[in-house]
This record gives C-alpha cells, structure tokens and sequence, in this order.
C-alpha cells in the first residue's frame, strides 16, 4: 500500500485529487483494517467462550457473553491493578513533567557553562538499555527500602521518562521568544515566577503532549514492574494481565476479555485527547 | 562517567555564588540558585535512578559475582563476550532490525500523514484508529500477533489459504528465516502510528507558500513529495528515524514475549539475551551481563553520534 | 521623570572580536524623545537592552536620575520597555497583560483597576481588555504593548522598534500616537528603529549610531544638514546623499567626471587641510534641480546619461551615470519627462555642497552655514 | 514549585511507611507456582490454613505467582536479602542452592516424611534443602480411539518398538491426524521429552548419564542412530506445524480437544491442567486417554527406564527473618497425610511419602493405569535440564528442544552443537 501512495501521478491539482479519489480510498481501508482489524477481532473473541472461537476464529459473536468481562473482572484483581497504575502512573507523569520541565526551562533559556553537557547527560540516558540499570537500581532501591513498594516504582517511572521528556519540552521552550522573558524581567518578575507563570502557561501545548505519552508509555510497561513489584496487591494492570493470563491458560476467550478491560480505557482517553497531542506537537512547530 | 563532576557542582556552592547582581542583569543568565532549582531535581533523579545504577553495573563487568561472592576478574567478561557466538548472533539481529526497521515505520508513517493531509474524510478518526496500537502494551500486542500468526488459524495463514497460496503458509515465528522479520512487522504495526502523529504535525508546521508555490511550478504529487515535503521535513523524518534507531536498539519486551529470542537464536537481540544471561540462565553470575550492557552502551552511544554525524542534523525534532 | 546617563558603556561578548557597543557616551535630559538610530547591527538595540537591564554591561556607568544602576536587576530601575514583538502575554488577557507588572509590584487591587481602566480608554482598548493577544489586530497588539508599560507609569520609557510590524498607514498613525503620549506624560524616552522618518519625526534629539559607536548626536535637523560622516550623511535623506569622489586641486572648486562645483561655504584656510587629497563632495538628491537659473549664479551641476526613471506621484526619482560606475540620483518634480539614455544635466547650488575628507570620512567643517532654500 | 514537589514525594513516602509498618512481626510470605492449577494452589492453599489454625503465632502471606516471574524476581530478590521466607523452587535451578541462597531444611522438618528418590534432587553436602512436593514421571500419553482408528495396535506391554512408533507416525500423518502434540511457545524443554526419552532407553541409565554429564559425545553411534530415527519421525510430520509457538497449555488442548493428536508426551503433571474443567480448556470427562510407554529402541540398553524428578518444590530461604514459621510450616507440610491428599487431588506423584492404600482418587482409572506403566521400571533420576547448565542448557533449548525437533537443522549439526556446548573437554 506504501507503494500505491508513492506513485507518482501528472497531475498538478490540489492534494485531494492527488492520486484519485479512488486509490486513497483503498489504501486507507487497507491500512485501517490491518491496525483496526486485529483489534476488533479480539473484541470479538473476548465475548465468546473458548469453546466458540476454537469452533470458528472468525465467526460473528452469537450469543454475546458479556459475563465474561464480569468474570474476568471478579476473578481475578483488575479492579486493584487499575488502581495501582492510576497512582503510580499518574504521580510519575506528573512529577517528571514538573522534574523535566524545570530542567528543561533552564537548559533551553539559561546560559550557563555546561549547559549542553546537562543536556547531553539527561538526554543520552535514553539510550541506556533498560537491562543495564535494571539489577544495580533493584539493589539501590532494596538499600533504601523502596523494594516491592509503589513508590519506587513510581521513583524508577520518573528516571525512565525524565529523558524523552526534557528533551522535547526543551526543544518547545527554546521557542518561546526571549522578548517574553524580557518583558516579565521587566515586569518584575523573578525566575521562579517566570517558570510558573509564563513558561508552563505557555508550554501547555508541549506539555500536554508528553503528558500523553508518558503516560502511554508509562501505563503499558511492563519489564520493571514485573522484577520491583512482587505483592499480588501492588501489581500494576500490565503484569496483572500477565498473571491473569496464566491464571486462564488457554482460555482465549477470557484472555481477550481481560485484554479488552485493560486497553479500552487507554484508548477512550486518547481519542479524548488526540486533538490535544497534535495541537501539542503541532504547536512547537509552528512557531 | 564525565557527567559526576557537574553534577557535584551544581548544588554544593549555592552560598557562595548567592552574591552575583552582576549575573542578575542578563536574562539570559541565572544566578546558581536558581539554577539548582531548576536543574538539580532532574539531576538527582538521572544521578540516582540511572547513572549510579548504570556505574554499578559497568563496575560490577570486571567480576564474577555468584550468589553473595565477587570475585574481581579483569577484563575477562570482556575477552569471553568477543567468543561468545550468541553474542554476535544477538548483535547481528539487533543491527538488522535497528538500520533497517526505523524505515520501514517513518516511511509508513509518512505516507499515512500525507495520506490525512491530503484531507480525506473522517480524518480524525483514522488518526486515532491509526494510533490505537501506539497505546497497546507490548503484553498485548504480543499476544494478539501471537494468534494472527497461528499456524492453523492465525489470519495469516487463513488469508493464505483463503486465497489458494497454501505453499506459503508457514509458522511465521517458528521458522528461523521469518522470524525474525514476523516480529519487526509486529513492532511496526505498533509504533507507525506514532510516526505518523509526528509527520503529521510536521506537515501541518510546513510553510503552504512553498506547496503552494511548488503546484505553480506544475510540479506533480511524486516530484512534490520527493523535491519539497520529503526535503522539508528531512529535519523531522531524521529525528524520527534516529528515536526509532534507538528504540531498535533496546527492543526487549515483544521479543522476549513473542519468541523468547527463538527459535535458534534467529530473534535473540542483545536485550534479551543480556536479560536472559542476568535472569534466565541457571547461573547467578551478574558479571558478564554487565559486561554486555557496558558494551553495548558503548555500541549504542556510538552508533547515534555517527547517525548525527551522517546526518549532519543539528536540528532537532520539531515538536 | 529622570536623566539618563551613559558613561563609556562599552559592551563585549565573550570569544573576543570587537565590541558589539564601543564607548557610548551620551545623556538623556529629563522628559526627552531621544531615538537611537542605525542600521542593524550597530549596537543600538544592546545599548537599549543595557539601559533596561537586559544586557549586562562591560564596562562604563549608566545612571538614572543620578543613581548608578550597572548592577541594579531589570526589575527595580522602574523602567518600561516595548518590545518589537511587543512581547505580550499569549496565554493571559489584555487586561492581564496590562495589570501583570503591577500585580507583581504589589499595587492595591482598585488602584490597578484604576490605572488599567484609565490606559485602556486613553488607548481606545477599552472593548478588548477582556480578549487574548492572538484575537487583535497588530495595530491593538501595538497598543497594548504601549499600554503595558504605560500602565506601570515609569521614569524611562524604552522603546525597541515598535513599529516595524505594522503596516504603513498604522505606522503614521502610531507614530503621531507615540508623540501625542510623549507630549502628554511627558517622561523621558528612548527610541530605537533603523528608520530614519521615525527618528526624524519623533525624537527631540537622535543619536546615529555605527559599528557599535556613537557617529553623531543632535536635533533632528541639526543633524540632517549637519552630518558629522558620510555614514551620517547617507543614512539621513532618501535616497542617500550623493557622494562623488574627487581631488580637491584647488581650494574653491572641485572638478571630476560629470561634477563641477564651487565651494563658497568653505573659506581658503577651512579648506587647507585638504588641499591636494582625496574628498567626497556630497549633494542631497532633493538639492538637484534641471534648472540652472534657480541653483543661482555659481551652481555646480552635474553631468550624465539617466538611466533610471522612477515616478513616485509626487516628485520623481532619477538616476544619472556620470561615467562608468559614477552615479547619482536626483528627486525632481513630478512634471520631469526623462527617457532612459537620454544626456541630461542637472545643477545644484553652491551652498547645498557638502564636503568630506576621504581618508577619514569625516566632515570638513564649513565655515558658512547651509544656505539652500528649503 | 519544588515545594509542591517535595509534598508530593514525602506524602507518598508516609504513605509506604505506614503500609510498612502495619506489617506482623511474625508474618511470614510465602510464594507458589501454578495460579493457573486449581488443584494444586487448592492444596498448598489448605496446607497454609492448616499451619495458621495451629500456629496462631504465624501468619502466611501466601501469593500465587506464574514460575517464570517467580524466577526472575527471586533471583534479584535473594541477592538482597528481599526473597520471602518460603518460595517455590525446581531442582533446575541449582544456582540458588550453590550461591548459599537455601536453608537446609535437616533441622526444621522430619525428613523421613520425604521419599528418599526424591531427596537426591535437593541434597548437597548431605542436607536436604527443598521440599519436593511435586515428582513426576515423563508419560507418553495417547488417545486410545484415535490410534486404534488410524490402525495401530498399542501391545500388552503398551510399549511400541523403534520401528512401530515411526508407523504410527506415518499412519497418523496420513490419516490427517497430528502424530505428537507437543509445542514449545513457553517451555525449554517439551521438544526434547520424545528424543531423550529415547535416548534413555536406548543408552540404560549409566550411559545416559555420561550423555547428560558431558562424558558421552552427541556423535556416538547409539546417540546417532536414536537421533536418526527420531529425525524420521520429525520428517514424517510428527510434531504440529504450529510446533514453535505453541504453548504447553494450547498443545493440551490441541491434544484432547482440537484438532486432536494422537500422543502427547509430557510429564505427569499432565494432571494438573488436563483435569481441569472442560469449559476453562480442560480435558473433556469422555476423552480416551491412556499412558503408553515410550518405545522400546532397537538393541536398546533398557526398555524399561524412565526417567523420575522432582519438579514444583519449596525452599526456605536462608536470610529469611522467620525461620522458626517458615521452618514450622514447611514441618506441617511433610507428612504422609498430606501427601496422599496430594496424590488424591492432584493426581501426580509427590516427594512427599504417601499411603496408596488411603488414596480415595475421583480418577481411581487414570491412576490405575499411571501405576501400571511404574511398575517394575527403572528411573533415571532428572531431565536435561536438571543436569544442564547455562549455555549447555540455553542450547539444549534451542536446538533439541526446538530446532531438532522443528527440522531445521540436521542430526549432524544438533550432535555438533550440543558437544559443542556441553561436552567437557576432558
């Protein structure tokens, strides 16, 4: 289908009538089951019993189980998992906003010796293979009690996105124009102030933004949840679906249920705010 | 690690330096104060949650630690890892999927923005049903591609024989020579959608002047997007590429889910079989996974700087 | 209400090269319209920003009302600024913007609704105090940003090309806003622009500025008949003076290419100095006339094929080649039919002429004052 | 701003403590495998209540955790003196008994209450650190309607010979019908069961050990020819096409319900998901199940081995705080009774001493005929994996328990691989 876009076509008319009406058509169909499609075929699947979809994958659910989300909800903690990721995803969001967002304020306004060394520092840590720091930040947060408790996951949560968002909340700031900065120097205004009521205010856009996709990204992870968190009551919904998993081991019907109540609020949130995090995006490009 | 001297500097004179008017009078300028204030949140963070436990770990490479006892053993780790077939079995994988997958998910990325941006209907939702898998966690997506590539009833398979190409119908994530490009399809499917935000509001950020002037110059749809958008947004499609590069470069979670790193090494990338050496293997010997990851970092740190160089991009990623 | 002094500010950034400011040595009397000028780049917007508090300054004192403030913060020199951009606040109302310094300054609460009130009428914003910066037009973002920093009733008034984003028309109007304010408030102000009607039209004195240095300081017309350089001289007047490049042979008369001129403004022994070495002889373009008669009896003139015609409505501009890469331009009346190529002559009177030595650009000084009849 | 920041940090720190310091002295935590095995957690479940109904002085947390993340999560957690007082454990991971990470268990519990088959697989420099609840044999199950229908006739000895297994392959491959269920999607080793349990009969246990122990190369004539005759099964279409990525619970299912399979080879923790309830993917009450030995091969050294272990157990762990409850309850667990109520309910075998006389199982049959295929054998104590180490063991999973068996590479290349990577060079 990437091929069907490329084509070129003589034709000098606006973008709409590119490539005919027609082609677009297709390849957006196209693309829109192969992202859709297999999502939609586990909404299917998560309202039949196992015994109905191993009859046919395919078929159209008849009669709907809808206990099945009752059951997956009752059985095992979905109710405890959501909770634990709210708080800990939630809090980590919003720290390493407020965290990254100082940091980048000042790396994007200040000129201070070092400043691109800071910024090489935080920003190279994306790099960093989660592996590599996995055992050494297990045993650090063992020696400060923090082992098995939400808090310091929510504390790794904050070290894991603090890179990505400095580096594009700096990248946003550096566009405000310093006549801003200027004008509430003269206005009267100290730095602090500065920060909290013209840098953020305006930095909404960009903030939002990685709002969402820290929390995205945050809300699905999975490999430091699984190896800080070991209470049954302080698992987070990833590793609560991995244990419901196995709890149904092959009962893809129920599976697909407790995979539906985990994804349906995350999507219902960003078709909420999917205006917000183009504008967001959108927002530091233009200037 | 050079970044430990700065990162003492910062808060241990606030006093000292509290008296600096002369610093007060350029915006531009904070007094270190401030600085710390803005800065030494991050830094705390970065220097306790990922630079000390990155230093641990680069430490802990020039020993064998079993169970409580370490043993101090040179380069050893580092001498056995240049034998260590899987390794570079690994680092093969990994090199395949992080040059060339990032490709294949800004071009779909692109192509998808420029098929938005060409305004067809019901825009916003094909944006948000493009985007749907970007929020899926790699547990679900795993699980799902799992099934589309049944061998018996995966949609794969069953569109195969659907339409008479029983020969090609294989076990996608059994087969070593499809592996391998069965799970960079499934992470594709997963991140296009972020590349296509991403380009979208690149777009969006174009001068219309230059498209505008581009369709006076009677300049077709292709020549269009490879003289001017492709161009244009050479900046963004870069930075995209470079962030993918990096991902690439640390995927773990959906093969490890998908394939474990099967079947015959043919999936096995450098983080899984770093977390298998650490985790999984009926040893405790923390040493030589250590000594991968500081490699590794090394490899990493050094491929991006010379992406950079290519690239020659000082440009950042437009957000 | 204050006087602003500088005192040998010079400004240098780090990495060496030379000064962006360079000894800039001038005082702003009390309740003065002092514009600054020059082309960009001339250190005209740092000493600006050096005033407000924005720029440190390398070395020199400034002053406010006898005070020195070189280390004093932005915000305690109680000075406003406009800023080309005007700077306002994207994510807070008119009305915000205007109250947001005194807010910060702690100002009774009526006493903030009172002065933004009062500011909003004067400044006819009254009917948008309630919307954000980005739903006006930039005539209104103008005024608020004027407003903003009226509100805050400061000693000094700084000004950074505020009137480079409008329009022409609004520019006039502003322009004659500005003055009407200055008149009324009567604050000390300090003007910046590269744009030599707003200077001439506003300041009560300008000050031109060159590579970081001050060339001149004056009233306006003072300054325009009495250019201290050839920078001066050619930055004031559209289109630029005239400069011809010439040996002063004989002290009295000038000859060279196309150019004949007499030199009565000068008396033999002004001329002295410069006798038998490379000159600029400079014509304002508005002091070139095709008739002889009235440039009086010792007209100069001079002498080429035009070359270019441009019809402005009311006068027209035309460009004469003396010889190869010698060239003139002449504003003559509206009623001038000139075809391209055609030899044309065009006169001056002797006391229109100025005089520059080469070697230092600098102006021989006359001894009788301009006489043209203007 | 740093202010709000620092609230919010320490709110959540008061938080933490405050769960913290809520906790009982005397609690003890406690974690299990097989959340997804009814019968099984039922049983530890009731052990724990047990103990806290007669020790009021202890109580249990108890969590039921899938083994993989008990694994990893252990394993850092050991290291830091964070590991629970009591976790699962199987005899193939040795690293935590040779990092001193285990408390032998010699002076809590009565150790006459365990088989003494069993305590070879927990026994090092003569104490005894694991409980071995869970022992197991490795079966070749079948679905007794479906050989008879593709034409194979299992003898009274219900043992097939080399050659008569690989016609029951073919006949099964032609008739439509999978000859092995067995995949590999989530397990290292259920590929390698068929070949190794081969291999055993064909070497007798003393051979078989040098095989395991990296004495005996991959290229004797033995190992070839057994791994020859398997390469045939596998070119006979033995295994699904889906072998790679199918799971131990979906090759179950594949087996006993769809598409059907004629063998399945596994272990007899079998149980443990097959009798699950159908409706949850459990074996169907009516299927026609029964246990075959694997075949006898050709000159084979012992036809009647079989390979016993000692799989699901639990340890103690040797930083723990309470030793004295994790130490009771693991006393209150070792008793002959409980382990017939193992044997009742979960139907497998247990390290546990037993009384078979007691035994009142609802699968009275399955037992009867898991009896009869142990009666007068001889077991070779552990699987690959117990012997196996690191990159022995990481190869045996790649290539005979995947490759081999998938047809990818040659018997060759396995034989190269494998000495490559476990033969000891002595």
């Amino acid at each position: 289908m990437a091929a069907a876009i490329a084509r070129p076509a003589p034709s000098r008319s606006p973008l709409p009538r590119l490539f005919g009406r027609g082609g677009l058509a297709l390849v957006i169909g196209a693309y829109t089951v192969y992202t859709l499609g297999p999502f939609l075929w586990l909404a299917t699947m998560s309202v039949r019993t196992t015994g109905e979809i191993s009859a046919d994958h395919y078929a159209w659910p008849r009669p709907f189980h809808w206990e099945q989300f009752r059951v997956a909800w009752v059985d095992s903690d979905f109710a405890t998992y959501f909770w634990n990721s709210t708080i800990v995803v939630v809090t980590a969001v919003a720290v390493v906003t407020l965290v990254g967002a100082a940091a980048a304020h000042a790396l994007a306004r200040y000129r201070f010796a070092g400043n691109r060394l800071v910024y090489g520092i935080l920003f190279s840590s994306i790099i960093f293979p989660p592996q590599i720091t996995l055992i050494s930040l297990y045993q650090i947060l063992v020696d400060y009690n923090l082992y098995n408790s939400l808090v310091g996951l929510t504390l790794v949560y904050i070290s894991l996105q603090l890179p990505l968002t400095v580096y594009l909340l700096e990248g946003f700031f550096a566009r405000i124009p310093q006549d801003l900065f200027d004008a509430a120097k003269m206005d009267g205004y100290g730095d602090l102030e500065i920060f909290r009521r013209i840098v953020l205010p305006i930095g909404m856009p960009a903030i939002a933004t990685t709002l969402i996709l820290n929390f995205i990204q945050l809300w699905n992870e999975f490999l430091f949840a699984v190896v800080l968190i070991t209470d049954p009551e302080k698992r987070t919904l990833p590793i609560g679906i991995r244990a419901f998993m196995g709890d149904h081991f092959q009962d893809i019907g129920m599976i697909a249920a407790g995979v539906m109540i985990s994804v349906v609020p995350v999507i219902l949130a960003y078709a909420f705010f999917s205006e917000k995090l183009i504008r967001g995006m959108t927002a530091g490009a233009v200037k | 690690m050079a970044s430990t001297s700065s990162l003492a500097a910062v808060p241990a004179a606030p006093a000292a330096e509290r008296a600096a008017p002369r610093r007060m009078t350029d915006p531009r300028r904070a007094s270190l104060p401030v600085l710390a204030v803005f800065l030494v949140p991050a830094l705390a963070v970065y220097a306790g949650l990922t630079a000390y436990p990155a230093f641990r770990t680069i430490y802990d490479s020039f020993f064998t630690i079993e169970g409580m006892e370490r043993v101090p053993v040179g380069l050893a780790n580092y001498r056995e890892l240049l034998g260590d077939e899987t390794f570079w079995v690994a680092v093969r994988n990994t090199f395949v999927w992080a040059f060339v997958a990032p490709i294949l998910d800004v071009a779909t990325g692109l192509l998808l923005a420029l098929a938005l941006y060409a305004g067809v209907p019901f825009a916003r939702f094909f944006r948000i049903a493009w985007f749907t898998p970007v929020l899926l966690s790699y547990v679900v997506v795993a699980i799902l591609w799992m099934w589309l590539y049944n061998y018996d009833w995966g949609v794969v398979n069953v569109a195969l024989r659907a339409v008479g190409l029983d020969g090609l119908t294989r076990s996608w994530l059994g087969d070593p020579n499809t592996a391998l490009a069965a799970v960079i399809v499934t992470h594709a499917w997963k991140w296009a959608g972020f590349n296509m935000v991403v380009c979208l509001a690149a777009i969006h950020s174009l001068p219309s002047e230059v498209l505008e002037a581009s369709e006076l110059d009677n300049c077709g749809w292709g020549a269009k997007l490879v003289h001017i958008i492709v161009p244009m947004l050479r900046p963004t499609l870069l930075n995209l590429y470079v962030l993918a590069f990096i991902g690439k470069m640390k995927v773990f979670d959906l093969v490890w889910i998908m394939t474990g790193g099967g079947p015959l090494w043919a999936t096995e990338t450098v983080s899984t079989y770093v977390y298998k050496r650490a985790f999984n293997w009926n040893t405790f010997d923390l040493g030589y996974p250590s000594a991968i990851a500081a490699v590794w970092f090394g490899v990493v740190c050094a491929a991006v700087l010379l992406l950079n160089r290519v690239f020659k991009s000082k440009e950042r990623l437009e957000y | 209400m204050a006087v602003v002094q500088l005192d040998r500010i010079c400004k240098r950034y780090g990495g060496g090269g030379p000064p962006a400011v360079d000894d800039v040595d001038v005082t702003i009397g009390d309740g003065e319209f002092m514009v600054l000028l020059g082309p960009s780049g001339c250190g005209k917007s740092t000493t600006l920003r050096m005033i407000a508090g924005l720029e440190t300054i390398s070395s020199g004192t400034l002053s406010i009302d006898g005070r020195v403030v070189n280390e004093v913060p932005a915000k305690d020199r109680d000075i406003a600024m406009v800023f080309q951009s005007y700077a306002l606040y994207p994510h807070m109302t008119v009305a915000e913007n205007l109250s947001f310094g005194l807010r910060r300054r702690k100002t009774p609460a009526p006493e903030i609704e009172r002065r933004v009130r009062e500011v909003a009428e004067i400044l006819g914003l009254a009917p948008y105090l309630a919307r954000k910066p980005h739903a006006l037009s930039g005539g209104q973002r103008q005024r608020v940003a004027l407003g903003r920093a009226m509100v805050r009733e400061p000693m000094v008034f700084l000004f950074d090309e505020p009137l480079s984003n409008l329009d022409a028309a609004l520019r006039v109007n502003t322009r004659n806003e500005l003055i009407k304010q200055h008149r009324r408030l009567g604050s000390t102000m300090i003007y910046v622009t590269h744009d030599q009607v707003e200077a001439m039209t506003m300041g009560t004195r300008i000050c031109v500025m060159n590579g970081g240095r001050v060339a001149q300081v004056g009233a306006p017309l003072d300054v325009y008949w009495n250019p201290a350089d050839t920078f001066v001289a050619r930055f004031l007047g559209s289109p630029p003076m005239n400069l011809f490049a010439a040996t002063l042979a004989e002290p009295g008369r000038v000859e060279a290419g196309g150019l004949r001129s007499r030199l009565t403004r000068w008396r033999p022994d002004a001329l002295a100095p410069v006798v038998g070495r490379d000159v600029m002889v400079g014509v304002r373009a508005e002091d070139l006339s095709l008739d002889r008669e009235a440039a009086g009896p010792e007209a100069g003139s001079v002498a080429g094929r035009v070359f270019a015609v441009e019809p402005l409505g009311a006068e027209t501009l035309v460009s004469v080649e003396l010889e190869r890469g010698v060239e003139c331009t002449a504003r003559l009346s509206r009623g001038v039919q000139a075809r391209i190529g055609e030899a044309i002559e065009l006169f001056f009177p002797p006391t229109a002429t100025f005089l520059f030595d080469a070697a230092t650009t600098r102006a021989v000084p006359a001894s009788a004052p301009l006489g043209a009849v203007h | 701003m740093t202010k709000r920041l620092a609230g919010a940090v320490l709110g959540l720190a008061f938080a933490a403590a405050g769960s913290a310091g809520a906790a009982e002295p005397s609690q003890i935590t406690m974690w299990s495998n097989w959340p997804d095995e009814p019968a099984k957690r039922d049983w530890v479940s009731a052990r724990v209540k047990d103990f806290e109904a007669a020790n009021k002085q202890c109580t249990v947390k108890l969590s039921f955790i899938p083994k993989a993340d008990i694994y990893t999560q252990a394993k850092s957690a050991v290291r830091t003196g964070q590991a629970p007082d009591i976790f699962y454990m199987e005899p193939d991971q040795p690293e935590f008994l040779a990092g001193g990470f285990l408390e032998p268990l010699d002076g809590h519990i009565d150790l006459a209450g365990l088989e003494d088959w069993a305590k070879p697989a927990w026994t090092s420099k003569g104490k005894v650190y694991g409980l071995p609840v869970e022992a197991y044999t490795v079966e070749l199950y079948y679905n007794k309607d479906a050989v008879k229908k593709v034409g194979v006739d299992v003898p009274a000895s219900f043992q097939l010979s080399q050659a008569g297994f690989l016609d029951l392959v073919k006949k099964g491959a032609a008739a439509g019908i999978t000859p092995v269920s067995q995949g590999v999607g989530d397990r290292p080793f259920p590929g390698g069961l068929l070949l190794f349990e081969s291999l055993l009969r064909k070497l007798g246990r003393e051979d078989y050990g040098r095989l395991l122990s990296g004495e005996l190369s991959y290229k004797d004539p033995r190992v070839a020819s057994v791994m020859t005759w398997f390469r045939e099964l596998v070119d006979a279409g033995a295994y699904p096409k889906s072998f790679a990525t199918l799971k131990l619970g979906e090759s179950h299912y594949y087996f006993y319900q769809k598409p059907g399979a004629l063998t399945f080879p596994d272990p007899s923790w079998f149980t443990g998901r097959a009798f699950a309830p159908p409706e949850s993917g459990g074996m169907p009450a009516d299927f026609p199940l029964g246990i075959m030995q694997f075949p006898a091969m050709d000159e084979g050294a012992c036809p009647t081995c079989k390979t016993l272990a000692v799989a699901g157990s639990f340890v103690m762990y040797s930083r723990g705080k309470n030793k004295d409850c994790a130490g009771a309850l693991l006393k209150s667990m070792a008793t002959v009774d409980n382990g017939t109520k193992w044997m009742e309910q979960v139907s497998l075998q247990t390290g546990l001493k037993s009384d078979p006389a007691r035994i009142k199982s609802p699968r009275e049959a399955y037992f009867g005929e898991l009896n009869a295929r142990n009666t007068n054998v001889s077991y070779f104590f552990g699987t690959p994996l117990f012997h196996y180490r690191a990159k022995c063991a990481e190869t045996f999973t790649q290539v005979m328990n995947n490759a081999f068996p998938a047809g990818l590479i040659s018997v060759g290349e396995a034989a190269d691989k494998m000495d490559a990577a476990c033969r000891k060079s002595s």
